[in-house]
């Protein structure tokens, strides 16, 4: 597998840098697969903007920023207009249907819609966004096998919110096999 | 000797560079870490105060930077393994007890987690700008071990080889990492206890009648006593005798500083830690160190498709400098090039050794890696 | 001879007598009560450590036959800090001057008197930097001579004991080197104590203080301690502030109980963690 | 009944080559035991000499005092 | 719009609002007290100076619209220092945070007030190293959670108006951001005082300290402050120190007269000099 | 601009090297000096303590070397010209600020009277030790100016000197002497007033609405504004724009770095003084500054008197180094000699210019001068 | 004479895209006079909205509160 | 004229620093020669002995330390047995009265002895010693006129201290010249 590029930006707070840990653990712990995560805070910690670029790829990784995005998650409508310019042609991209409006468009994009917000209100609690998005995200980009994803949520979430989160996970996995499903075929 | 299973993590893990360092650490039976909190430096003691409570170690948040780089020399004296944390502006402050570690011969560890300077700054974002301050930025005379990893998996690596290294030649020893290694995340696999070697501590044997502290042994490191022992030792940062008495002679200053400086300067071959690929037989050797020899290599695998012979010469031991290396290479090619993320470091190590090789340096003011494209730019003017 | 040898001599390091300190300098009478409070003590030497910072007093630890560190200028505090906790068997004790202490030294000080560490801070309070030449320190008196103050000092010096109970040490007292039945008898108990004590030594610098300000040599200077001199146990710590005339307070102000920095620690861990706390090992 | 009983009595011992004559010993010694003497030490100090040995009660207060760590009492 | 602006503005480097602050976090509001106190002390801006250190508070310099310097962490004493002795005719104000002033930065503390630097310290105490990421300070209340004491501080920490008094300042006051105008009033009267003025101010932050700490967000932190607070003026500093819960004692502690650094040096050498003395000019 | 006739003690003197350097820094107007003593330089400010109350300067004894070297840049940006003045472990201690100053634009002077180190060290006795530290010893990147008298009448002459260069470049100017120019007396004669150029302080003359404080003229050099005219500039040690407001972005991290080395890298043969004697046509060149450079020249003259071609070269200012000199220099004779009272410190970077020309340092632990007679050797061996 | 006097009405300015929405001014605004309002700023919060104007008395407590000055009052 | 090297020794406390001050700024300000004149400090500063070295000529001095010793002035025994092994033959030996013992003799030194306690007693001020001292040496050296070293005195002796201090260099001066009378030619 050559590598592939990631980006999974939103709102500080949000948790999008634990979500991009997830998957990079997924990858690199429980897939076999070399995985190298870096943060990118905005200038300043606080408040603003925040994503997690992440690499995975059979092989060793070198330089470790993303550049040419393959794959694309956003929760904000920010980390949208910021980051979708760099998505490849036929890139994946992800966007949260409540939070982020894709204009302009990416032409060409592989382009799915998580109702997270939606998702997670059923479940109760708005904070579990962003393991949904992480289900979403395992199933609709055919990266790694469930349990590999599933063993690194376990891993990351603090003890007394296994539960919940699992089942956010859960929730957004299935939400996105049926996303995949309804997809029209891309050559 | 084996490293005590109760510090060592066992496994696989996602971890970033510094996380790893301080399991690093805890594998290497550090158990005394005094630290004062600095971006980007910050995540090794918060880890360690979460950890320490739980394999016995003590953790203390200090009042500043002076007072942690010397509480760590108080805590080796009084036997434990101890390191200090920081990045630049908190760098600048440990200078006196740099070279107070030095003169007194403790064995403990500095980690440096670059951010960009001068002053405060770029304090989220990554530099290796304080290369030459990590041999040159305390007053007076002196050598030093400085590591340069390039992963978390060095993080670790090289955190727990800093204190074999410090506990051997009884020095100092800085772990001179970047933001980006230190923020990045990756794969870190901890060995079991019994695949950790310690570098155990050189207790003397002498009874403490007999024990000179500071009369070295034949490798020029003398033998260590421990607070509490009966030994009634005294040590000082003065220049001082081998009964560890302040001795304000020439002669003694001679022999001190000669020594001290010839620990590390005799043992300079035994010290160098390169990875090399591709340099026997190279036009361009791309001498490189930390996060930055990672950047390279996109440069040099661009370079070598189109038929130039590159070679990656990775340090992971800066100081002291491969120099013997550099000069031998020096002779059988046309250029160094040097790309660091400041505005020409080590670069200039490589051009005292380069004899009449070219030295192309490829300098960045920090704030993010460079573009490897400008890296092979520079490697292809190098050879033209 | 079959006399007696003196006390104090078991205490160091013979040959390194004599010491570098000036005629009448009051750095070794303060030595001497030291020496007789470890051994009313009944503290080991072995288990004793002295940690000095730069400065004539901050000789006192090369001096002493037992562990001795002699430290960076104004850092005693915190090696002794990483000491005491790598080491807590050890009785440690910071033996310093008061520019080492309270000039460049003051925020360890402070830090580790809120903190309670367990340890005892003796301060040779000769109101001037000894050893460079006689500077201003924080605790010149108003009006005094020295190099940096060649007109007098106009600055308001420290009232160091109101300082370090005000940071909580649990031990403060006052002496002179004057009193040395008093001072010998203040160390023991800050010896004793646990927690972070401190004991203050009002001492004579003739070179570079006395003469200086016209109160002669080290012996006038002790005399003058004995006349200006007014004992009160347990006054306000608020009250005993030095002038260059005027009373001198000395006495115990200070003694009371709180859980040091290590049994805190112990005790909160072991709270918080229960069986997952591991105590460190000495 | 009026006959006192006999004073505990003292030594002092004196180590001349240490002392900086600084005269500490002799003022601060309850019983005037000592003074300083007209000879000089090696370095050209005056140190202290007994001059009433029998009044000394080895109370070692001139131990106490001297700096130098040259002279001490104690009690036989 | 005819409507008045808002009177913080012409105090605010505009350009660069939006600040960095979170949510919620109590600096913003010290800045509008702030704001309205150099309003109604009538001094004029451009003879104003704001000095800070490093942290979320230290950026405060950087959003006032006077001479305003962000310095080095700890530091902003001394540069304020250098700078009011070198301007006596400015009015040097020094805003920075609990760990900036009293961590790092404590030993400058301690010698500014000793020495009655004519010049306003204030304090935002958030109880932590905000800007780092949560780290313990030496302010925060025992048991607190911290990033650096993840099961929580077992340290005592500092009272800070007891330290300030003790060492020599001329006034001294705490309040909260609960307390808008007690506030603005302490911060004009420290403004106008000369000398050594400090006013500690409690003030949520909302994302390391409040809601690891379970007190919610910025204005459930400010609620507790309400429930919490006890005006004492005139409260003895000893009896002030803070605690996770019980009472947070505010009010003016301490407003005395002693000549300034600077007023004490004119005088000193005036006295001593007579016309020889040659008074810095500006 | 002349010097203002109040501070300046013209005559003949007898003085040592630290008054001298304190009488030098009094006719370049310096009017506020924060120090903290330490030896052997104490005797700078104490003479400060004495002279300023006359000249109507403000000295502050502070309560460490971190107050001290901050104070001066806060009286600096309050309209004064000011100093500090330590030794090794003070300047240690001070490295923060360097880095500070540097940052900010801070014109100020710092004195540092080396004695032997590492650490505590040799208090009372030479060294020249700190050279490579007063270039490296804060973190970040920047460039220096260091100058190094080998006389009290260079103390005086190069502190002057060194004030009106830190206006010009609007840099931290170090002045590094050592204990034995430190404390050595000789006469010093002082110029009157009107002989005493003044480099006045670059005031912006732009309107408070329109000025950029770090807006850069043609050289590289932004004006300056003092607080209290009503120009309400902010400055920081973070990464900043023209401005003066935090910049975080690679952009600006790599105009502003880039910037404040160039002022000094493109004005290097500007700043360039050196004492050449019998350089040109010499087979060997002695490179030296300092004391040094005045126990080398017995040595030089011996090896003239039998016949060798020698010559010495003496870098007045040591940073920034005099690199294109010493290349020159190279290709036309066969050896540098670098006598130096440390382990090898700008030696290396002759080496770096050196060429093909064969470089012999002469290393001294400290604690007194060379013998001339090993500097001799060392020469004859050189041409060997 | 029973009649009260006419109340000093006051003025409350809200520079909504200021906001972060912690709700200080509603909450310490002595006649309640603002309400945190269900729309969003563009970043996300909900700003204030008064919701009972008559009742301000322009004294601007909301002011002095707000971390982020985006409310202010005055008198008329 | 070429190099002369001259140390002047004692205890600490006996002012022979500030005697070396007085011949350099003499020999400096004066006299209009070359003085450099280094102090050495024993390993500590106190209480420990004192000495300081002075090279006067007419020539630039670069080599700032004495190695061989054209003139010596001692003021204490120890003083004495350090220094004056580094005489040169048919050097200018001055040693006081009543403090040191010339043993080992130096042979072939000129060798003179000033009274320098008895005449400061006679002055009532032992502590003039040092100046009597520096007349002495002025009048035996013959390296400088009266004048100029008498200059020298005025400009570094404490005001108050003025005319005792001249009056005990003039007695040093007298007892020198008297001395010098009566030494036996040199060759
Ligand atoms: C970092 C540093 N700064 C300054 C000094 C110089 N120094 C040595 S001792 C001393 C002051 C000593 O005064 P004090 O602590 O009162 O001790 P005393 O000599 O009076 O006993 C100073 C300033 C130093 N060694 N290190
Ligand atoms: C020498 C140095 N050490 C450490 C730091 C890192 N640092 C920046 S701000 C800060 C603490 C800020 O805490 P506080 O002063 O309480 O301000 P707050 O952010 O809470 O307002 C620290 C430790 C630094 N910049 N420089
Ligand atoms: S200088 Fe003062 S403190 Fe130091 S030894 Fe002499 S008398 Fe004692
Ligand atoms: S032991 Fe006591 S009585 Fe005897 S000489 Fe000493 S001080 Fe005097
Ligand atoms: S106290 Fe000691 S040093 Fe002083 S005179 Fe007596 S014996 Fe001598
Ligand atoms: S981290 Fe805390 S102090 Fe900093 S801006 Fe946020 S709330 Fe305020
Ligand atoms: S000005 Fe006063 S009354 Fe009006 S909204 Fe604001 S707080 Fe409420
Ligand atoms: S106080 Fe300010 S930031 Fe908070 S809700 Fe009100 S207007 Fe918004
Ligand atoms: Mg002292
Ligand atoms: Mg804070």
């Amino acid at each position: 597998m050559a590598q592939t590029q990631i980006r999974i930006g939103g709102f500080g707070g949000q948790g999008v840098i634990l979500s991009g840990i997830i998957i990079g653990r997924a990858a690199a712990i429980h897939a076999g697969l070399n995985a190298t995560l870096v943060q990118s805070f905005g200038p300043e910690a606080r408040g603003s903007s925040s994503s997690a670029e992440l690499i995975v790829s059979s092989e060793p990784i070198w330089y470790p920023y993303v550049k040419h995005l393959d794959m694309l998650v956003v929760l904000s409508q920010d980390a949208y207009n910021k980051f979708s310019p760099a998505l490849r042609p036929r890139g994946l991209l992800v966007t949260e249907a409540d939070l982020v409006k894709p204009e302009p468009p990416i032409p060409g994009a592989r382009h799915f819609v998580v109702p997270a917000t939606r998702l997670a209100e059923e479940l109760g609690r708005k904070i579990v966004l962003n393991i949904i998005s992480v289900g979403f995200f395992g199933a609709v980009s055919q990266l790694m096998p469930l349990e590999a994803i599933e063993r690194a949520v376990k891993e990351s979430v603090p003890p007394g919110t296994l539960d919940l989160n699992l089942k956010a996970f859960r929730k957004g996995w299935e939400a996105g096999e049926q996303a995949l499903k309804q997809a029209p075929a891309m050559a | 000797m084996h490293a005590d299973p109760a510090g060592v993590l066992t496994g696989a893990h996602f971890l970033d560079g510094d996380h790893a360092a301080c399991e690093g650490a805890l594998a290497a039976e550090c158990r005394f870490v005094a630290g004062y909190p600095i971006t980007p430096s910050t995540e090794v003691v918060e880890r360690i105060a979460q950890r320490f409570p739980l394999v016995g170690g003590v953790f203390i948040q200090m009042e500043d930077e002076l007072a942690s780089s010397i509480a760590i020399a108080g805590a080796v004296w009084g036997g434990k393994r101890a390191m200090t944390v920081t990045s630049g502006p908190g760098f600048s402050l440990m200078m006196e007890h740099v070279g107070f570690a030095v003169m007194t011969e403790t064995p403990c560890v500095f980690i440096n987690v670059q951010r960009g300077g001068p002053s405060t700054g770029l304090p989220t974002l990554p530099a290796q700008a304080d290369m030459m301050q990590a041999r040159w930025g305390s007053h007076g005379d002196y050598e030093i071990i400085a590591l340069s990893p390039n992963s978390p998996q060095e993080c670790f690596d090289l955190t727990f080889k800093a204190f074999n290294l410090a506990e051997q030649y009884r020095v100092p020893v800085l772990v001179m990492m970047d933001e980006c290694v230190g923020h990045m995340m990756e794969r870190v696999v901890i060995p079991r206890a019994e695949e950790l070697e310690i570098y155990p501590r050189r207790w003397t044997k002498a009874a403490p009648g007999e024990y000179l502290p500071f009369a070295p042994g034949e490798d020029l490191v003398p033998a260590m006593a421990r607070a509490g022992q009966g030994y009634r030792f005294h040590m000082t940062g003065l220049t001082h005798n081998e009964r560890g008495y302040p001795d304000m002679s020439v002669a003694a200053q001679a022999r001190l500083v000669a020594r001290l400086t010839d620990k590390i300067r005799k043992n300079a071959d035994a010290l160098q830690d390169v990875v090399e690929d591709g340099v026997d037989g190279a036009d361009v050797v791309v001498v490189c160190y930390g996060i930055t020899s990672r950047v390279a290599l996109p440069a040099i695998e661009a370079c070598r498709a189109s038929g130039l012979k590159v070679g990656w010469l990775r340090l992971r031991t800066v100081w002291p400098f491969p120099e013997r290396l550099i000069r031998d290479l020096a002779s059988g090619l046309r250029a160094f090039v040097v790309p660091e993320l400041n505005m020409g470091q080590i670069v200039r190590e490589v051009e005292r050794c380069a004899g009449a090789a070219r030295v192309v340096g490829v300098p960045h003011a920090g704030g993010t890696v460079h573009d490897p494209a400008v890296i092979e730019r520079a490697i292809r003017e190098a050879v033209r | 001879m079959s006399e007696r040898a003196n006390p104090v001599e078991r205490y160091l390091r013979s040959d390194r007598i004599p010491h570098i300190w000036c005629p009448g300098c009051g750095i070794g009478t303060t030595v001497n009560c030291f020496t007789r409070a470890i051994d009313e003590s009944g503290i080991p030497m072995d288990r004793l450590a002295v940690v000095s910072g730069i400065g004539c007093t901050g000789r006192v630890a090369g001096y002493m036959h037992v562990d001795s560190f002699h430290t960076t200028h104004g850092r005693a505090i915190p090696f002794a800090t990483g000491l005491k906790l790598a080491a807590p068997g050890m009785k440690v004790v910071v033996y310093s001057g008061d520019g080492d202490l309270f000039a460049i030294g003051g925020n360890h000080f402070i830090h580790a008197a809120r903190r309670n560490l367990d340890m005892t801070v003796v301060c040779v309070n000769n109101l001037t930097y000894g050893m460079t030449g006689g500077q201003l320190t924080p605790t010149t008196p108003e009006e005094a001579i020295a190099s940096t103050s060649p007109y007098g000092n106009f600055e308001q010096p420290f009232n160091l004991p109101y300082l370090a109970e005000s940071c909580g040490a649990v031990y403060v007292a006052r002496w002179t080197t004057y009193h040395v039945t008093h001072l010998k008898k203040a160390m023991r108990e800050a010896l004793l104590k646990k927690g972070f004590s401190f004991v203050e030594v009002i001492s004579p610098c003739p070179t570079l203080y006395g003469r200086r300000n016209r109160i002669g040599d080290g012996l006038d200077e002790v005399k003058t301690y004995k006349q200006r001199s007014v004992i009160r146990n347990g006054a306000p710590t608020s009250e005993v502030s030095l002038g260059m005339t005027g009373p001198i307070v000395v006495g115990k102000f200070v003694d009371r109980e709180r859980p040091t920095y290590q049994d805190a620690m112990d005790q909160f861990y072991a709270r918080k963690l229960g069986d997952r706390y591991a105590r460190a090992s000495q | 009944m009026a006959q006192p009983t006999r004073r505990v009595r003292g030594v002092v011992v004196i180590h001349a080559e240490r002392c900086k004559g600084c005269g500490l010993c002799v003022e601060f010694c309850p019983t005037d035991v000592l003074a300083l003497s007209p000879a000089f030490t090696s370095k050209g100090y005056h140190p202290p000499e007994v001059v009433r040995g029998e009044a000394c009660s080895g109370c070692d207060l001139c131990g106490m005092y001297c700096p130098d760590f040259a002279i001490y009492g104690y009690r036989l």
